[in-house]
């Protein structure tokens, strides 16, 4: 398949996603019980007691009452102009809420890849390099257990010890890096072992390969066979992974960020469809789910550019 | 010499300390009414927020209930949800990877663009979506998070049964008139049956991880029920006076998170494979 | 020991319960996070100690009919922009809010009919109907004024536009909004060099972060975190009654709650002190009744119900009621603590013979149930000061036959005359007078079953001098606020 | 065993006085179950080309890597190996990387999958001059373009930045040869580093090694199966069976009848250049009408194949040759109804049985499913019968291809590969084919099983009267089998003549190349005579 169909078909298949998330999250207060504009005004207003009038004054404001299909029409009118809607609480424009919390999620998403990457590549090359000895087991062991930690579990316990007893690091937010330790902290730990792993097999069967093989013939050092003939190759399944991971993380780290107070961006859909401000959620969906198709496309894409075999159409198997 | 075999394989996976830690968990949650020492509703103000002790081996919680006797019970939620929303997903996984794999073409091309939306969509979100239409119970919470969890299962069907299918052996198989039964039966189930089974494994541990999130958050597992999850959340806010109450649930989701991942890298390692984790890395890489 | 002298440098943080969601709107509950931030001021201010009405921006006022109010501006009152504060300013902040699609509980076209400036330095407010709650009003965080410059097109823009003690310089959304003092301040110098509002909606996690010292003071801290703050000798823990009642509601319009037999059975059942000690860790005290004990209107002869199982039993018998399916209570997931308080219910309840099951639902997922009438219990509680510091609004809501949000469907022709004469009453002591009569004959008649009072409560780090505690948690960052090194 | 034969060496004169060498002393390779090579001796003087042959499997390669030091992690070597008399298997890693490349250097069979391909040939070169870091890259420009061009790459600076995959089978061979002389070793050890080259690539790559061997005087060890192939320029010849030396003399002993038993299997594995002339036939069972292939939709660019008409005959072999990408699969797979034509047809003559072509592919590893015993893939063919007709078919296809049944249980690894080959045969026989299509199907093995199913198939053609189309890119073997010789060249069919036609009168360029490279194993025919064939 050439790149640009590749990039065609991504296209085409981020449209799709983005109107079917959007519509998909566009339903919820049609489909839960409760009147949606009096849970609008409730989330304005502590204990809401509005009366008609003002349900009825709301829900004409932003158009509320109108029949679903015309609703959602509207929406994706001035979706494709670029305008995402005002929230249905700060009748503020929805990209005001979106932006600053996709850059959080954007830097905690990051901060926790780079730990994880840096973290499991050299995980990942000892492991390798020593299979079958201690540090393998250890590391191997490691990895099955850090997936298998509940992280609302975990977080609380750390928040314990690090910032209740020991007074060393924030307890909560987002504004010193400080305050990142902890979230990337258990963020990582699963991306940490898919990673590890990831790393160690392709490191393997790189250290297998024949070319590293030839390069040691050629008289490099084990070292220098490793660094420039294994672990770059040893790292390529990595690359795929974390884009995969990038996606995951842009809208799934809802607990964490209800833990420690950040204001990111599963927190923001999160609260958004708890309280029902559909545009809000939508804008946010759809912002997460075009920045994960698109990381992960054009990873795909790059793999497909820089690998020789699939480039030049050698067939494979 | 080949049954022999399997049956070593067999033994390998089933006489290992995470499958008699496993069973011994599944069999003290099934007895749980008979051998848990309170009833675990029952609630004694006055002994609330108790630290081990003998009469509540591992303490009691904010209502004085019995936090063992909490956690033997929860296990039966936690568990039993988890295993259904595995064998869920592994069913629809298995099918729809199969029929992509089969069927190729457009087929395989909108399963890929779903397998993306899904990827990316966040998994609280699909939940918080279906239990808006559904309401809060057993049934949502298996549906909720059915719904994403099949999609890693079908990956790597998928990207198993199209390499297996793209191999000489099967065009070779084809060639001298294998039916497609045959095909799929010989060439294609055993050798997606094994990963597919050590990734199930994998799945059901994650799964457990994740269905505890969503009742941590309140919105899964409503009460009277209770589960890890659940238990996790009302206990946080008196972490600090009895962090008991955390460590509890807390371990017994670990633990059976653990020892699921590990049976599942001995189905891997039995199968020649390297680590149950390089399944999943694998199915993302075909992707 | 020596009192240590404040740090004219020192910075306050706050984390407070609640995030700004409304774009600062003030008809919204966003007023009130702009009034804690010391930034929003009213013409009228209700001092918690005195319980009275107090001028702020306003140093007076009459009435000069029964539906018109006239306020005497301050002078010399300056926005933090530098504008000044005159009545033009003031009639279009509040015109604002009167104008607004979903306007506040308190200052809305139904209360207030208009605003109009008499001349520079005199606002004239105006009531559709006879209203001695008026100056209450007034005082409501939902009537701040803002400086004209602050209400922009894309909505309202607080940065150095309030009168208050501190400005607002800058915010991080959803995180913290963060305040400078205000060198101008009409009444005085201010202590404190700036303070910072942190937005942090989980309860435990405020507790800890007063624990931590990462904030000085912590508001309404949940009761499950309260042992831990008491223990921790770095911080000082406050309490006052809020006027929040924890509730059990009856529906009293169905079987078989209709039945005064059963109410007072029910009522009779529950430990509420136990219920107080457990799952509210003490943090509340047990209810005698609608109002808690130190509101002034309260029946200060009301005692805690005790409990009688045998006289529960009785009345159950009494009342003729057969129980053929249990009934059911609701518990809404918006406060976490009821899940435990249905449980215990739920055990008590079997001492007399009821079964119950506990549900638990978010509120607007029942609310149109309960509004009409479709439950049979459900634990919610309501602030009787909503906005103004006067029950009169609750008791006509919740009560009266024809209340907007009489969620028991209690309807008794006594208690609404009652509150018809309480309405129109100017004189204080009797209009609270008539308020007691009124809490009477709701207890009287086992309407619900009122649980605990809830208390508010704040953690405050030891090196904060001069906090006052707001059970309507209206004023925190103060002028007298200060910090030690 | 053989050790005695050390009397008939009669070492060639060097060319340097001052003699090194490359000595091993019962050296012994050990898993951890089997001894895989044991108690091998010899030795590698400077200026020499020594060939080791011996079938798959036997050791070769465990040899070179033992020397080299770089045994996989779960094999282990014992006994002693000396260059110039100082024991290489006692240094440490850190040592031995300065005689590996420096001193000993190695060539690979499969260039393109020894290289890095991400790395261009010059970052090779580099590396093997150990110049490899920031900066050194200019500094070395000229040694390495003097290297490509020593070895034939010319013009040798675009070559230089070509990536592995950029290169051509020969190409890449010689730049291997370029990367192994880089650093001036004196010794090479090299493992099969033409028997995946067509002939004419075989021949020229052959001749260079030769060449630069003898220019720079270093000692080459020249592992191969077949030793037709390097009779005319190695001086001595090594043979190996089952981990052991079994036999070892000049090249020019190596076809006295009086050699090792395990000798004289290979020497009569190497194929004979005539054989006996068969009736022609006129039945004709498929055609192919102008049939082309174009994989890329889009009509630009040079088809895979280009128009080609042919037709087979009955009891006909069809000998197909042509360089890698010539388009000989893409014509098999069209004449098998593996892929449709884009243009012309294929017309068989017995209606529309698809199962009447079978193919037999290049890899026998591949063609079975490594998880299911040897029946169950072969029961793909007959699964629909009942079961006692279809174990009565497989029991004759067994025989057919002289194979015992117990076979049938074993999973593919257990198998050989040429076993494996036998098996794809019977499977195919299972569908009752007229026509077999062999896609290099024995250039994954060694001479002696090349030898066997090459037998074995045209026997198969005289008794059921099977029509062949034999694909390969050595010469040898289409000589071998072929009534008839079919040339393609980039997409084309450039040559379709009887074989003996061919052999006089070829007049494409590339038929003439190819006919030529036959001339250098042409001598081993004469010398060692062929009985049984
Ligand atoms: N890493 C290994 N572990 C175990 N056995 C091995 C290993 N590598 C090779 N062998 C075995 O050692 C024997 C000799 O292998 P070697 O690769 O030297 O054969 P060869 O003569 O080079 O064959 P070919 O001509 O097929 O390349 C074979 O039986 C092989 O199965
Ligand atoms: N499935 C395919 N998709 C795209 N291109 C292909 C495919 N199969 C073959 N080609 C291309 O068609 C051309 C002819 O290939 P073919 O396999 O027929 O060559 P060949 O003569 O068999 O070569 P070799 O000797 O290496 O096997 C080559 O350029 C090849 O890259
Ligand atoms: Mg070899
Ligand atoms: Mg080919």
């Amino acid at each position: 398949m050439s790149p640009l169909a590749t990039v065609l078909r991504r296209v085409v298949g981020l449209g799709a996603a983005v109107l079917l998330s959007s519509f998909a999250v566009f339903l919820v207060p049609f489909v839960s019980p409760g009147d949606p504009v009096r849970a609008l005004l409730r989330a304005r207003m502590d204990i809401g007691e509005a009366d008609e009038a003002t349900v009825q004054a709301y829900a004409e404001q932003f158009g509320l009452h109108d029949p679903m299909l015309v609703q959602f029409g509207r929406w994706l009118g001035r979706f494709f102009t670029g305008d995402m809607g005002l929230s249905h609480i700060s009748g503020t424009p929805v990209a005001d809420q979106v932006l600053p919390a996709i850059g959080v999620t954007l830097s905690l998403a990051g901060g926790t890849l780079l730990v994880a990457i840096l973290v499991s590549i050299v995980l990942g090359v000892v492991s390798a390099t020593r299979a079958g000895q201690w540090p393998d087991r250890l590391i191997t062991s490691m990895t099955h257990a850090f997936i298998a930690i509940p992280e609302y579990a975990l977080a609380p316990l750390l928040v314990l010890l690090f910032a209740v007893r020991f007074s060393l690091l924030p307890s909560a937010g987002y504004d010193s890096p400080a305050s990142l330790v902890l979230p990337v902290f258990i963020l990582a730990l699963r991306p940490i072992s898919f990673f590890t792993v990831a790393v160690r097999s392709g490191v393997r069967q790189a250290l297998d390969s024949e070319h590293v093989l030839a390069a040691r013939a050629r008289g490099l050092g084990r070292t220098q066979a490793l660094m420039r003939h294994v672990v770059p190759h040893g790292l390529l399944p990595l690359w795929t992974m974390v884009g995969v991971w990038f996606a995951g993380l842009l809208g799934g780290s809802v607990i964490v960020e209800v833990i420690f107070a950040i204001p990111g961006m599963g927190r923001l859909i999160f609260d958004a469809i708890i309280n029902g401000d559909i545009p809000v959620a939508q804008g946010g969906v759809v912002v997460v789910v075009t920045c994960a198709v698109l990381v992960t496309g054009i990873i795909d894409l790059v793999h497909k550019l820089s690998d020789p075999n699939v480039r030049i159409g050698v067939r494979h198997g | 010499m080949e049954s022999v075999m399997a049956r070593s394989a067999t033994s390998r996976i089933l006489l290992s300390a995470p499958a008699f830690i496993l069973l011994a968990i599944v069999i003290v949650t099934i007895a749980a009414p008979l051998i848990s020492p309170y009833d675990p509703d029952a609630q004694s103000l006055a002994d609330r927020l108790q630290g081990p002790n003998p009469a509540h081996l591992l303490g009691t919680d904010a209502l004085g209930r019995d936090t063992l006797s909490r956690v033997l019970h929860g296990g039966q939620f936690s568990l039993s949800v988890a295993l259904i929303t595995t064998l869920f997903s592994l069913l629809v996984g298995t099918v729809l990877g199969l029929i992509s794999a089969l069927r190729g073409g457009w087929l395989d091309e909108i399963f890929l663009r779903v397998n993306d939306l899904l990827l990316a969509l966040p998994e609280i979100v699909i939940a918080l979506l279906i239990i808006a239409v559904m309401g809060p119970g057993f049934l949502t919470m298996v549906l909720s998070v059915g719904v994403v969890a099949w999609t890693p299962t079908a990956r790597l069907v998928r990207s198993m049964a199209a390499q297996a299918l793209s191999t000489h052996h099967v065009e070779a198989s084809k060639h001298v008139g294998a039916s497609r039964w045959f095909i799929l039966r010989h060439h294609v189930l055993p050798f997606v049956a094994g990963p597919v089974l050590a990734q199930a494994a994998l799945r059901f541990g994650l799964l457990l991880v994740l269905l505890g999130s969503l009742s941590y958050l309140g919105i899964g597992v409503q009460p009277p029920q209770s589960d890890w999850g659940s238990m996790l959340s009302d206990a946080q806010p008196h972490a600090i006076r009895s962090p008991w109450g955390l460590i509890a649930p807390g371990a017994a989701i670990f633990l059976v998170s653990f020892c699921v991942t590990l049976l599942g890298n001995r189905i891997t390692h039995v199968l020649g494979g390297e680590d149950v984790l390089d399944t999943e890395t694998k199915a993302e890489s075909h992707g | 020991a020596p009192e240590k002298a404040a740090d004219p440098e020192a910075r306050v943080v706050v984390a407070n319960f609640r995030a700004p969601i409304s774009n600062w709107a003030l008809e919204s509950d966003d007023a009130y996070v702009l009034s804690i931030a010391g930034c929003l001021e009213t013409l009228a201010k209700y001092d918690q100690g005195t319980k009275t009405v107090e001028p702020m921006l306003a140093t007076s006022w009459k009435q000069s009919s029964d539906t018109e109010w006239d306020f005497e501006l301050r002078k010399n009152v300056e926005f933090q922009d530098g504008t000044i504060m005159d009545a033009k300013a003031v009639t279009a902040s509040l015109n604002h809010v009167l104008k607004a699609t979903a306007p506040a509980r308190a200052v809305n076209p139904k209360t207030i009919k208009k605003v109009e400036a008499l001349d520079a330095d005199t606002v004239r407010v105006t009531t559709p109907a006879a209203d001695p709650l008026l100056p209450y009003r007034m005082a409501s965080v939902n009537a701040g004024v803002l400086s004209p410059a602050a209400y922009t097109e894309t909505g309202i823009d607080p940065m150095n536009h309030c009168t208050g003690p501190f400005a607002p310089v800058s915010e991080k959304a959803g995180q913290s909004l963060t305040l400078d003092r205000n060198e101008n301040y009409w009444d005085g110098d201010v202590k404190l060099a700036g303070g910072e509002i942190r937005y942090i909606t989980e309860g435990a996690t405020r507790a800890t972060q007063v624990q931590t010292g990462e904030a000085d003071i912590s508001m309404s801290i949940p009761a499950t975190s309260l042992a831990a703050l008491e223990a921790d000798k770095q911080i000082s823990v406050l309490k006052a009654d809020s006027p929040r009642t924890s509730t059990l509601y009856l529906n009293n319009s169905r079987a078989p709650f209709d039945n005064v037999d059963l109410r007072k059975a029910v009522t009779m059942a529950l430990d509420l002190p136990a219920m107080a000690a457990s799952v509210y860790e003490g943090a509340a005290q047990p209810a005698t009744g609608p109002f808690a004990p130190s509101e002034p209107w309260a029946n200060p002869d009301l005692g805690v119900p005790q409990v009688n199982i045998e006289e529960a039993k009785k009345l159950v018998e009494a009342s003729g009621y057969k129980q053929e399916k249990p009934l059911e209570i609701i518990a809404i997931t918006e406060r976490a603590e009821f899940a435990g308080v249905g449980a215990i219910i739920q055990e008590q309840f079997k001492q007399i013979g009821l079964k119950a099951n506990v549900v638990t639902k978010s509120y607007g997922a029942v609310e149109p149930d309960v509004l009409a009438g479709k439950y049979d219990m459900i634990l919610s509680q309501r602030n009787r000061m909503i906005d103004i510091a006067d029950p009169i609004g609750f008791l006509q809501a919740d009560y009266s036959c024809e209340g907007g949000y009489n969620l028991s469907h209690y309807c008794n022709k006594d208690y609404d005359e009652l509150i018809n004469q309480a309405l129109v009453e100017k004189d204080e002591a009797k209009r609270h007078d008539l308020y007691r009569q009124a809490g009477d004959i709701l207890a009287e008649d086992a309407v619900n079953v009122w649980l605990v009072n809830e208390q508010a409560i704040d953690g405050v780090g030891s090196k904060v001098q001069g906090y006052v505690q707001d059970p309507l948690t209206r004023y925190v960052l103060t002028k007298d606020l200060a910090k030690i090194k | 065993m053989c050790w005695a034969a050390r009397m008939c060496w009669t070492p060639k004169p060097r060319r340097n006085p001052m003699a090194e060498e490359l000595e091993f002393i019962d050296l012994s390779v050990v898993s951890r179950q089997k001894l895989l090579l044991s108690k091998a001796r010899g030795a590698l003087r400077s200026g020499e080309l020594v060939a080791v042959v011996g079938r798959s499997g036997s050791g070769k390669t465990l040899l070179t890597k033992a020397i080299m030091g770089l045994l996989p992690e779960q094999l282990r070597a014992e006994g002693q190996i000396l260059l110039d008399g100082q024991r290489l298997d006692q240094l440490d890693d850190k040592a031995m990387d300065q005689v590996r490349g420096r001193r000993v250097s190695m060539l690979f069979q499969q260039p393109k999958r020894v290289m890095n391909p991400r790395m261009t040939i010059r970052a090779h070169l580099l590396e093997a001059l150990g110049a490899h870091g920031w900066g050194k890259a200019r500094q070395h420009e000229g040694q390495v373009l003097s290297l490509l061009e020593e070895v034939g790459l010319s013009p040798a600076k675009p070559i230089a930045g070509k990536r592995p995959d950029q290169l051509s089978g020969g190409m890449a061979q010689r730049a291997m040869l370029a990367i192994a002389l880089a650093a001036d070793p004196e010794f090479i050890l090299a493992d099969e580093p033409t028997s995946s080259l067509d002939s004419i690539l075989k021949a020229e790559v052959l001749q260079l090694l030769r060449r630069k061997q003898q220019e720079r005087g270093v000692g080459v060890l020249f592992i191969t199966h077949d030793i037709a192939s390097i009779q005319h320029i190695a001086d001595r010849v090594v043979v190996v069976s089952d981990g052991q030396i079994v036999d070892q003399c000049p090249t020019a002993q190596i076809f006295s009848r009086d050699r090792h038993a395990k000798t004289r299997e290979l020497v009569e594995a190497a194929l004979p250049a005539m054989r006996a002339p068969r009736p022609e036939t006129s039945e004709c069972l498929l055609q192919a009408v102008g049939a082309s292939k174009n994989y890329t939709r889009r009509a630009k660019g040079p088809a895979a194949l280009e128009p080609t008409s042919l037709s087979l005959h009955a009891s006909q072999v069809l000998g197909v040759v042509g360089r890698s990408g010539s388009g000989k699969s893409t014509f098999a797979r069209l004449l098998a109804g593996l892929e449709q034509p884009t243009s012309g047809q294929i017309i068989s003559n017995h209606g529309d049985v698809p199962t009447r072509v079978q193919i037999i592919a290049q890899e026998p590893y591949s063609s079975f499913d490594p998880r299911l015993d040897v029946r169950t893939s072969m029961s793909a063919a007959v699964h629909r019968l009942p079961e006692d007709q279809a174990a009565e078919r497989m029991a004759r296809a067994m025989a057919q291809v002289r194979l015992p049944g117990e076979l049938l249980d074993r999973r593919p690894g257990q198998c050989s590969g040429g076993q494996l080959q036998r098996l794809a045969i019977a499977r195919a026989l299972l569908t009752d084919p007229q026509v077999l299509i062999c896609d290099e199907s024995t250039s994954a093995l060694d001479s002696v099983a090349q030898r066997h199913i090459l037998d074995l198939l045209l026997e198969l053609r005289d008794t059921i009267g099977l029509s062949l189309v034999v694909i390969s890119h050595d010469m040898d073997v289409i000589r071998y089998v072929s009534d008839d010789v079919a040339v393609f060249y980039e997409g084309e069919l450039v040559e379709h003549r009887p074989l003996n036609d061919f052999l006089a009168n070829a007049e494409h360029q590339h038929s003439k190349d190819l006919i030529a490279a036959l001339d250098i194993t042409a001598a081993a025919s004469s010398a060692g005579g062929h009985p049984g064939a």
